[in-house]
């Protein structure tokens, strides 16, 4: 790699630099929420159509599945910044990290949360040993379990080391999981019940679903970026560079 | 010959020290003194590679210590606050799993001789559980007989020791830097061993 | 390799010293078992339905109360320090100490399994499958667990935390093993189950020593 | 345009406890987060400037 | 009555200092009750079945993971020793010990049953005795186990002798309180039960930190 | 008045020491000397009460102190090898919870004047993991002050102190004897405190 390009990643890298970078783009980010969301939230409830089938019970869906899919891959992206972490010896790689887990945890928790909501009404049971259910769970007990780490260990560069290598043996465990759970449902009988939909209702959802994952995948950036700038005030609390800002000043 | 650098030591958000130099020569010793909690435990752990200074660089013999381990650990002896043995084992085991755990032989005779020294006669077979503190601190030093190394590192060696074993102590450390040893030692009293720099923290 | 062995006999001569180590992961095994029929009832069809599922987790639980204590008493009383700074590869002295573990508590389980496998009422076949998946299996958990223990050494919370980080990473193991005995059970062949099994194995193998030793270096520093 | 009136929108079509259950939970969830950690960041900001004032005040003193 | 609330006090300080600690319980207890449907197998009618039986050992086990931590962390830092020589009377401190204990691993249990029995798939009125039983139960445990973590305290193989002794005694318990919820499921109504498990830990109350206090005196010996 | 008549005690097969007499008055110490594993922390666990003596007896103002349990834990202080101080609460809160213990309040004045006393001032928020050995036994130190006992009992109390720590608690010592206290310690050194009789085990 080019010398200086590297110098430059590693500003960037430093707490120092990132702190107002970040404060610069958080609002940005919240902007960029607000029109996913708003949009996402116009197309879920007036113009997709009600399901033949499920009624309006499925506008779950369009919550659903983005939380679904943001649990998953803030775990993945948590796991990219602690093996980054591990390799280079970057600070922000770990704060980074620490931000992201609270929110991914959080994502694990609604997908858990308004898939049972669905489930009442549609399976008549709040809850089914269905693969992806379980292995959603297990991903919520992954989290759980590096915060639970990091908040147990005072010395925060001893604490980010060790949820790296914990994220990177999870991210390790997590096809594993999926698969292995999938594979004892199916050979037991699932009970899972399919989706039937219209192809004219496939793009309308399509659609919802995509803006309300660009909605929470923006408010995920923005929230993680705060709790980024938090972290590194009190990491950070006793260098110069901090008792210089703005905010510390007035 | 152990150089150090530049050396700064940061724990939790404190800094202990910064900008530390030292060097020890064949039969030179060193004394690092300071007040409780003025970083000499942690001057130590950085010395024999356990944590890494966040500032500054260790070389032994005029090579950094990160890039040769292994040469470097096996010259080198580190006993710390902790006790390193084990209660159900006896003493005579006890020597044996440590000398096994740097991949040595040790045979009996060594140490047995060993332990006659520390006045552990009589104790070989007694699981060191119902040995006195002090019995137990002997115990572990009894390695500095057994493990030939050329740097000693010894945190606080005198704690919990009677008059008796000090002075047997201090005449094996003597005998040590006379054969050409180094050791950097830490103690809150003063020394009875000849020559010796003190570093103040 | 001397050292290897070293801490194998080192670890396998203090558990016999304090004596109530060696048996009781055993116990914990028979018991955890037993007090299942007593919190369901003596159904016979019902109890040989779930006997696979309950043998696994209780494996998995009398694994999961030894690991706690693979690194601690080393972290305690400064042997780990020592080995840290030993010439030998630290990663040598982990896998040694992993084996001690597995012999400890591993081992006894497997051999166990069958007798109260017979408690359940299963046949021959499913009894052997049952010890061969433990047999698989068990070696697999004693490293998974490594690695929760050395993240965890020397924290508070330890034990309980221990459980929470490891628990989740058991799951595939769990299902495998206890799939195979069902599937030899509904006629379907374990060899499926077996394999993968086996498959997870080596690759614990190969990962989890490393990530153990440098979870312990960490927890050192 | 799926609904008649709001009474309507509300209802969904008998799956309120549902639908409004899991939308509102997200909502309050997604709502409380960024609160939650703004007042992290305040609390911090709050001790430093603390601090700050704490090391003026013993350079006054000197 | 000072020293007591004092006790209590300093100790839920302490779980709230070490953070982990105190969720972690709860966790355990979840992570368990998950485990079971995994070796066991997704059908719905047979979870349903064991459901009871599952979450009690769950709780069980759970409550029994922190019962090592009762006294060892006062017993290793010496703060033990001052409690013995101090003017208050021993029981009392040891009371609030145990109420500590509960507050931190058995309450919990009780208010996160009904989300556990919801996966199980139990009606509400199965949910309902569920709670009650384990209102009953948890203090039972806490009570019981106190005389086992200090009968095992400083001992080496602590961990496991503990749950060694202290499992057979949880049997009662066990039986009581799983049967609560089976007997109500089933429809023969869960009163008696209930009242046997009432009884039990009036019984508890009144003898468990006197044997609590005198094996505490042994181990300081 | 702490008096002991013909105490023997007996640990595992082993018997410490047989037949000993002591007796400490107001405004009187005792230094209890030996090598290491004669009995020392034997014999003060024997006085506090902590372990039961094969024969003899200890009286405290001629009265048996099996049948005056609660009185004499009043008025007596043992302070051991262990800190019994919590890592993860304050030096504050250690304080406060010790007086708890007792049944005692602890008026925060009070609690803060032996802290500043102990050098801990500005620590008073710090949990106690954050300090260093020697600060930390400066927490447990402080309850010599906030507790008034008339006997104190003190395990090797100059362990881990530095120099200034050391000058500090023999002030302190001399004072609680001036005051009409009595003192029983250990140590392997020499002390730093007037009058005292030694008993040599
Ligand atoms: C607690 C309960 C539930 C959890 C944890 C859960 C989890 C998930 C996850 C992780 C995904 C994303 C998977 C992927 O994109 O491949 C997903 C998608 C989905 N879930 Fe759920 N689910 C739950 C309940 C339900 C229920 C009750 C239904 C419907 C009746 C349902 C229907 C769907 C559908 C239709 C998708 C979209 C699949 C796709 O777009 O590929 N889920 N769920
Ligand atoms: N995580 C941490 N946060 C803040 N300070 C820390 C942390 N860890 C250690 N320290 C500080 O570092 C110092 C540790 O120093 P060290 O143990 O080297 O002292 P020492 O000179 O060996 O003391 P002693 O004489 O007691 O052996 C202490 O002052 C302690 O307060
Ligand atoms: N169970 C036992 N069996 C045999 N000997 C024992 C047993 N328990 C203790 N001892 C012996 O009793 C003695 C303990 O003495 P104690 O701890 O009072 O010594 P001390 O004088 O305080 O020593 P130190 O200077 O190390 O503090 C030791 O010699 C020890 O070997
Ligand atoms: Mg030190
Ligand atoms: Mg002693």
């Amino acid at each position: 790699m080019n010398e200086n390009k590297l110098v430059h990643w590693f500003k960037y890298a430093s707490p120092q630099s990132f702190y107002p970078l970040a404060g610069k783009m958080i609002p940005w980010f919240w902007a960029l929420t607000a029109v996913f969301g708003i949009a996402g939230l116009w197309i879920s409830f007036f113009v997709a159509p009600t399901d033949a089938q499920q009624g309006e019970g499925y506008r779950i869906i369009f919550i659903h599945v983005p939380t679904s899919w943001m649990s998953m891959f803030i775990y993945i992206v948590l796991a990219c910044w602690a093996g980054l972490g591990l390799a280079l010896n970057t600070r922000l790689s770990g704060m980074m990290a620490q931000a992201l887990a609270p929110t991914g945890a959080l994502m694990a928790f609604l997908s858990l949360w308004t898939g049972a909501f669905w489930g009442k009404p549609m399976w008549g049971t709040w809850w089914v040993w269905d693969a992806r259910l379980t292995s959603e769970l297990i991903l919520l007990f992954l989290y759980l379990g590096f915060i639970a780490l990091q908040a147990a260990i005072d010395d925060p560069r001893r604490a980010d080391k060790a949820g790296a290598i914990l994220a990177l043996v999870g991210v390790v465990n997590v096809p594993i999981i999926y698969f292995s759970v999938k594979w004892w449902n199916t050979l037991h009988q699932g009970s899972s019940v399919s989706m039937t939909k219209s192809p004219s209702m496939a793009t309308t959802m399509l659609w919802g679903m995509l803006l309300m994952a660009l909605c929470f995948w923006m408010y995920s950036i923005a929230v993680a970026l705060m709790r980024v700038r938090a972290i590194i005030l009190e990491r950070e609390a006793h260098t110069e560079w901090v008792k210089l800002l703005d905010e510390v000043k007035s | 010959m152990l150089t150090a650098h530049g050396l700064t030591c940061v724990r939790g958000e404190r800094r202990l020290f910064a900008g530390l130099d030292l060097a020890v020569g064949p039969g030179e010793w060193l004394h690092v003194r300071g007040e409780n909690g003025a970083g000499k435990t942690s001057l130590l752990r950085l010395l024999v590679g356990l944590m890494m200074p966040a500032e500054g660089e260790i070389r032994w013999d005029g090579t950094p210590v990160a890039k040769l381990t292994d040469e470097y650990r096996r010259q080198m002896l580190f006993l710390g606050h902790h006790g390193a043995v084990k209660e159900e084992l006896t003493t005579l085991e006890n020597l044996h799993f440590a000398a096994a755990l740097d991949g040595a032989e040790l045979p009996e005779r060594e140490a047995l001789a060993a332990l006659h020294r520390f006045g552990l006669r009589g104790r070989e077979e007694l699981p060191v559980r119902f040995l006195s503190a002090g019995q137990k601190r002997r115990v572990l030093l009894a390695r500095l007989v057994t493990r030939k190394a050329k740097l000693w590192v010894l945190d606080e060696p005198f704690t919990a020791l009677d008059v008796k074993a000090v002075d047997m102590l201090s005449a094996l450390i003597g005998e040590h830097l006379a054969a050409g040893g180094m050791a950097v030692l830490t103690s809150h009293q003063a020394m009875p061993i000849a020559g010796g720099r003190v570093l103040q923290l | 390799m001397n050292a290897i062995l070293a801490i194998i006999r080192r670890d396998l001569l203090l558990a016999m010293r304090r004596k109530s180590e060696v048996l009781t992961a055993v116990f914990f095994f028979v018991i955890v078992t037993s007090l299942f029929p007593l919190g369901i009832g003596p159904e016979s069809a019902l109890l040989k339905k779930i006997a696979p599922g309950v043998l696994w987790v209780a494996a998995l639980l009398a694994t999961m109360l030894g690991l706690q204590r693979m690194f601690a008493p080393d972290h305690h009383d400064g042997t780990l320090e020592q080995m840290l700074l030993s010439p030998t590869p630290l990663g040598l002295l982990v896998g040694g100490k992993i084996a001690a573990h597995w012999l400890l508590s591993g081992l006894p389980l497997v051999l166990l399994a069958p007798v109260l496998g017979l408690q359940f009422d299963l046949d021959a076949g499913a009894l052997g499958v049952l010890m061969l998946a433990l047999l698989l299996g068990t070696p697999l958990l004693s490293l998974i667990g490594a690695i929760g223990a050395a993240l965890t050494l020397g924290l508070r919370g330890g034990g309980v935390l221990l459980s929470l980080l490891v628990l989740p990473l058991y799951v595939p193991a769990l299902i495998f093993g206890a799939g195979a005995v069902e599937a030899h059970v509904s006629g379907l062949g374990a060899g499926g189950h077996l394999s993968l099994l086996a498959a997870l194995l080596a690759l614990a193998i190969f990962f989890a020593p490393w990530a153990t030793t440098a979870a312990l270096r960490i927890a050192l520093e | 345009m799926n609904w008649g009136s709001p009474a309507e929108f509300f209802a969904m079509g008998g799956y309120a406890l549902y639908v409004w259950g899991s939308f509102g939970v997200c909502a309050v969830a997604l709502v409380m987060e960024p609160i939650l950690v703004s007042k992290r960041q305040s609390g911090v900001l709050k001790s430093l400037r603390r601090a700050k004032l704490a090391d003026e005040l013993d350079e006054e003193n000197k």
